[in-house]
């Protein structure tokens, strides 16, 4: 027989230190994939964050550099104006660029920078013990919103594409999830879409990913990934945000 | 005297509460406590351990780098802190899940089929506390029935529906052991 | 048999992603612990897998090959 | 009665117990459970709990709160540290009161999440621009922490300065018992400078931009006066088993614990190893050094950290005594028998070389 | 004959620094003659920033506070929620508000903090001698783009109104100009309907003032005036971006 | 051939024939004239040049631009220096090369506009947190901003560590006639660290997070033994009639070109006054202040903050030497006149006291 | 008359708002230079000033004081 | 020997170029020079001034305490810097438009009609200029002749078009001291 699925080759051996069930594993494994199909393991440079994808430099075998806490955007401007032959992404929780870097991730995106952002939207602060991100949803229970979080003292929940697309600096920007398989399939797609556009050099791109954090959720991973469906999704809608022509 | 006790498993197993537990219940004694968790960059799921030290006078370092007893409520905790252990130490082992055919010479295994104990009671939540009702019996860093006695204050108000559980299950680990 | 899967084991963490999404049901949780502490799956080999891949889509932990289709 | 609490906890039970009425704060580890204790516990006492969007934020919302008139608090480890700077440098030079608390973790950069001392200069030589200081703080045990929040809230509002509270990731999450019983609100200030609105009086503001170089040159020397006043005031320390001390060990919080733990055993061998503890970092209990120094010959600096401590030691002693100096950078907690083996060596040394 | 216009009593003898035709003092004077008309004086507190409207603590006969360069929505965040009854408002240039306090500013619009932001947008960055603000328009000269705004390198003029508004905590964005009678009329209702916004504790409002600065311009200040219906309206439209019912 | 040139526009001139191809900056006076100098010049090079949106925003694209390989640079000063310890850390902990010019103006807080020497603590001991030195130079005139600029990036690239070169308001904005023709690239250093994409070779990671309180603590030594080795070799200093001195004025940058000109007039009085001028302020010159200190008895600070290169000359001395002082906070720029008549009360009454 | 505004020539910039936009030409710049060095406007009570008060709105320099209609 | 010059007036009259016309001159004769700016918070149309040093040795210090000499433009400037200037230094002022009668009295004021001697040029811009020309005339620093001379590379290549234009206000302004 034929093996039709086996480990991308941009996926180091390193066992993730992930929690169970945890979507940012399978962020990880979409983008290793990606750049293996598109052929970009050479070119690639990678700008890791604070957070529970801090450690994505064990797992990607391509350059990659550990950025401050909300930097990333900041940090892969300069490489990416350095070498503007390579594709530069930085991979970022919500805590991350939503929050400390929310200036960052702005300006980066109305300069237009050549750079894409691989946004991976738990709604919590995973590596810190699941506080409240910018993206916790309205009555969600975490760690620094005993009582759910409630608009008039925490605010809304900030949706990111939206916001961006309201810069005339960005190209493409569109929010997937990965808690399901016909969803996986689209959330790869998607990143294909933005580094497609970053070769093109049509404008900054972002890709949201919805992904499940059962552990901050206090969730089973099943449970959670409906709780994507059932919950996130309405105040975090899947499709394209924007999109100019590539 | 200062004991340290170091307990560790999985991250779930409730090692850390194994740990808040006995201190809680030294510092109700009137003794001087340190409770040390340590954690990892696995976020869960990963090996969890905490310290836990007892002494009559102030303590001046909470962590153990020869502690009296450790708790091994797993593999990878067993051949981790075994070589931490005092020379003449006692291992407390969840022989449900542990092999220990690789032991230090000089060190004391102390087997408990946590699992298979807690099952009688109904459920594996509580095999942590069938653990600490071993490791009491043995330490002696404590006193037992104080701990029963109180439990309901030692464990707080919340959890005083489970106090009927987590008392059995101390037991059933106290009796557990042979003296 | 039309296809098959081989798990790491020793990757796997017992999310159950691949049991859910498994259409044939050819995947089943174990009571093995593997050394990280979770209890993994087992593949099925009795049941219809079709190495559609659909498990080692959804697997976290990239612990999955798959398998499929005539001759090795 | 004693509760077992974090050092994070405590710090937050403390605060709130001392009129602390205002939390704003970010998450970074190692004291992530102070800002969840204050997110449950400052509401019940109707007070404000802000998770702000960055350390700067929250910095910057504690001024605001500071001149309103409530007594305020953030707190932040390493990187976040480093990002309140400009905050703190603009709470001094405006002369706002406020407490800033810094469970130190392994640095620079990232670094990691285990305890360390090495933000010891940072926090004493000001790491923000201009010429100011804060008060530093450094409790050694769950206890001492509680026991410093009301005093750091006093101090501050007494002098109208920032007071930083200097902790380690091992005070932040480990857990002792802890009693709250003499905790109180403390003292009150006069608060004739905050904003309130101009009713009924002139109006106010508070600024720290000063065009006028001999205006900001005399802002310059009334703040560098207060801090001779402080530094003549407030400096706070122990000592242990000086007397007959030949060797005298400076060590701050944590590392004096373990220092406290290395002494046990030294004295055990009758090695007299004696100990001075700094509870104020910044005021620097020099004067008790040189004081030692007239009787001990030699002073050994343990830090958990490359080297900072030991400035103010060499600065205060003068070239008045033998400098010895043990460093674990990193995050690592070295225990007391590691301590006591290179006390000891150091101390036998020592003692060769004064013979001959 | 009866006086019809004289001074506004909260603002202080002293004399403006700023250039001949800067819009800033006229937005001061407004700001003045609204705490005035609405009786704030009593309650009003003022939050200045770094900018050419550093000084408003001279000219404002109110308490205010001098905030660092950005940091205004924060500072007046934490004002405001220890004393709820004052009415709390922010100065704030373009390059303080949009460029150093893009965090600040988003995220205290997001949580709807009951404070008011007067935003004078300028185009460029005053105090510090004329170089590119987020709000520069493209191709215009500053300081530091010699060439003309280049949006590839420099970014795209940013519309803070309409990126504030896709926030749920915003309740009133209103975009006003100070560069003609009609004009200056609208600014001061916008500011008062502002004010009435926090005083009803609808959410964050921020009234953006076009705001000539004939010096870095580099024109005279008729022409200054001109050059914002001309030029500066067409990326920036004036007008309600958005309001809640109040 | 001579230009008559600002030292902030010296700086962007000297630091692009240098070899810096990016330059990352957000406005703040003292220092526009640098930032506007690189609008213009850089795109000449074809190089970077970005205003960022913060000057956090300006250390971490510089950080990114060094990681890919390029010279790049950042310059602000007080607040904006400030903001950018977090980041400095970062470079440091990851070992990145990288310049950050500080034109120091008065503070703390908003401060003003006038040059200050009171971010020299700040400067030396690591705004930042965790244990990590930067070099910093501290040129005395527009021609040495210049000659000071390449250095500052082989040393960035050699030690593989930021830079900072630290001037005030005066020095930036003041002109002087500057000579650009002995200025080249400089030295080449091997960049087998930097991230270029993994072709044909393994793929690398820069980052600074050490989980492993191992690794970190080895990390900390090593980043620690390169420091000794600047402490060693990187040393620089220039002394001005110190042969014959009775008193020794240590000053650096424009304090000590105002203490050369009070000097003349000193001598011109027949009082044995010299002067150590620290270039390198971290490293700083301790040995040849030590060395002073066997033949001259009295040594006279002056710089313009509230006392902080004071410390280090203590530390240098260890009580081997009187201090004096005078320092002017505030942006108050001291004349050469009211210096030498400082200089000589002091310098008589220290004679006195050695009469007597 | 129905009206007249007094001009405060130390306050006055010279910006020549009041002129620009006063519907009855009733201010001109002069050539006094004031304290700062401006070159200010003077009222031209000849012309028909009806205190509409356009000018002190404009005014940046709040320079200008309006007077309008019947007796004082 | 150390020359220390402060040129002050409105942010328009073009002092600071002044200032740096000096300065580049005396460059150019291979002298020591430092040229300092000095702002204000007044953005624009606040008084405006920068010294000048110029001397044969290394300059210990741009700011002029006590200068030699002093170019007051307008009526606040000469009563700033009028206080600074050395005892029997040299004053010189605008005349159009400042009234020097409240002088002090070991100073000496030579006064310059720079407007009304402009205007004869047809255009007031170059009344900085004017009085630059007599500045150097009474002071000496530079060679006049070498000015005029190298004018074109000291005012850069940019103003060429404007060289015949300044170059008669220098000399008018030169001229119009009588020696
Ligand atoms: C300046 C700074 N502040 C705070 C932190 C602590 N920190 C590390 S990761 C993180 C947030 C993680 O949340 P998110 O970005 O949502 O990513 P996730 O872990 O959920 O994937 C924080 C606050 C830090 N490292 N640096
Ligand atoms: C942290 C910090 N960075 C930079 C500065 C310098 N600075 C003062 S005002 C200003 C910007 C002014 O521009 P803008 O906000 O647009 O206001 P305007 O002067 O145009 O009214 C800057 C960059 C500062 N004071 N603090
Ligand atoms: S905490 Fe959440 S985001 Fe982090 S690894 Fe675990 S599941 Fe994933
Ligand atoms: S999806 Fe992967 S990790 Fe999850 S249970 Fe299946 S094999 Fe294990
Ligand atoms: S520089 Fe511009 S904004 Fe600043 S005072 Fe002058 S005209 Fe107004
Ligand atoms: S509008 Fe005011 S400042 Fe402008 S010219 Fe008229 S009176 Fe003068």
């Amino acid at each position: 027989m034929k093996k039709v699925y086996s480990r991308p080759r941009s996926l180091k051996e390193t066992h993730f230190h992930y929690c169970p069930g945890c979507g940012h594993a399978i962020v990880n494994r979409l983008l290793a994939e990606v750049v293996d199909e598109m052929d970009l393991r050479d070119t690639a440079i990678c700008v890791a964050p604070a957070g529970c994808g801090m450690l994505v430099y064990n797992y990607f075998d391509i350059d990659t550099l550990e950025s401050a806490h909300g930097r990333g955007a900041a940090v892969a401007t300069g490489i990416k104006r350095v070498r503007p032959e390579n594709l530069v992404f930085s991979y970022q929780g919500d805590g991350d660029l939503a929050a400390i870097g929310t200036a960052e991730s702005f300006h980066a995106a109305n300069r237009g920078e050549l750079i894409t952002v691989i946004f991976v939207n738990n709604g919590v602060y995973g590596m810190t013990g699941g506080q409240m991100a910018p993206t916790t949803v309205i009555d969600q229970v975490t760690t620094t919103t005993p009582g759910g979080r409630a608009s008039d003292q925490a605010g809304h929940p900030v949706r990111m594409c939206e916001v961006l697309a309201v810069l005339d600096g960005t190209s493409y920007l569109e929010r997937v999830a990965v808690n399901k398989p016909a969803a996986i399939v689209a959330a790869k797609k998607a990143i294909i879409k933005a580094f497609q556009h970053q070769l093109n050099r049509t404008g900054f791109s972002m890709v949201e990913v919805l992904s499940p954090c059962p552990t901050n959720w206090k969730m089973g991973p099943i449970e959670a990934c409906k709780w994507i469906d059932d919950v996130m999704t309405k105040h975090f809608p899947l499709g394209v945000v924007k999109e100019v022509k590539c | 005297m200062l004991i340290r006790t170091i307990f560790s498993g999985f991250g779930g197993q409730g090692v850390l509460s194994m740990g808040y537990t006995l201190a809680t219940t030294a510092m109700l004694e009137g003794k001087h406590v340190t409770y040390f968790p340590s954690y990892g960059v696995e976020v869960r799921g990963g090996t969890a351990n905490c310290t836990v030290a007892v002494s009559d006078e102030e303590i001046a370092s909470p962590v153990a780098s020869e502690p009296e007893f450790v708790v091994a409520m797993n593999q990878p905790s067993f051949a981790r802190f075994q070589s931490l252990l005092q020379s003449g130490g006692l291992i407390f082992v969840n022989s449900s899940i542990v092999d220990v055919s690789s032991t230090r010479g000089d060190i004391e295994v102390v087997a408990v089929p946590t699992s298979e104990l807690a099952e009688k009671l109904g459920t594996i939540k509580v095999a942590n506390m069938v653990m600490l009702g071993a490791f009491i019996r043995l330490s002696n860093i404590i006193s037992f029935d104080f701990m029963t006695t109180n439990l309901s204050q030692i464990l707080g108000e919340g959890k005083s529906k489970l106090i009927k559980m987590n008392k059995d299950a101390l037991e059933l680990g106290f009796n557990y052991i042979k003296e | 048999m039309k296809g098959y899967i081989e798990i790491d084991q020793e990757r796997c963490k017992g999310c159950s992603f691949c049991i859910e999404y498994c259409p044939k049901n050819a995947i089943a949780l174990s009571n093995k612990l593997n050394l990280k502490g979770y209890f993994v799956v087992d593949f099925q080999a009795d049941k219809d897998c079709n190495g559609c891949a659909v498990c080692a889509l959804m697997c976290p932990e990239v612990a999955i090959e798959v398998y499929r289709g005539g001759s090795n | 009665m004693k509760r077992l609490m974090s050092g994070n906890a405590a710090a937050g039970e403390a605060a709130v117990l001392a009129g602390c009425t205002c939390y704003f704060g970010y998450p970074i580890t190692p004291q992530n459970e102070l800002t969840e204790y204050m997110a449950k516990r400052i509401p019940e006492i109707g007070g404000v709990f802000i998770q702000s969007e960055s350390e700067i934020a929250a910095i910057n919302m504690v001024l605001g709160a500071s001149v309103a008139g409530a007594r305020a608090m953030t707190s932040s480890s390493g990187p976040g540290i480093s990002l309140k700077q400009e905050g703190i440098s603009y709470l001094a030079a405006d002369e706002l009161p406020a407490v800033i608390l810094n469970m130190v973790r392994g640095g620079p950069g990232m670094g990691n999440i285990s305890p360390a001392q090495s933000d010891y200069l940072q926090a004493t030589r000001g790491g923000g621009h201009g010429d100011y200081r804060t008060i530093v703080l450094a409790p050694s045990s769950v206890q001492e922490i509680a026991d410093l929040m009301p005093l750091a809230f006093d101090l501050a509002e007494k002098y109208r300065n920032p007071v930083v509270v200097l902790g380690d990731g091992m005070l932040g999450q480990m857990m002792e018992p802890v009693s709250f019983d003499h905790i109180t609100r403390g003292e009150t200030y006069p608060k004739d400078y905050i904003l309130t609105g101009a009713k009924g009086r002139a109006s106010r503001m508070v600024r720290s931009l000063l065009f006028d170089v001999k205006e900001e040159e005399e802002h310059n020397w009334k703040l560098s006066r207060k801090y001779q006043r402080i530094e003549q005031n407030e400096v706070r320390y122990e000592t242990y088993l000086i007397e007959d001390a030949k060797m005298v060990v400076v060590a701050y919080g944590t590392s004096a614990r373990i220092a406290k733990g290395a002494i046990a055993r030294l004295r055990q061998e009758n090695l007299k190893v004696g100990m001075i503890r700094p509870v104020t970092l910044w005021p620097f209990p020099a004067k008790i050094i040189q004081e030692a120094a007239k009787q001990i010959p030699d002073f050994f600096v343990f830090e958990m950290s490359a080297g900072q401590l030991i400035e103010d030691v060499r600065l205060a002693l003068e070239g008045k005594g033998h400098v010895h100096f043990y460093g674990r950078p990193g995050g690592i907690i070295p225990t007391p028998v590691e301590l006591y083996r290179i006390i000891s060596r150091h101390y036998y040394q020592a003692e060769r070389s004064r013979k001959s």
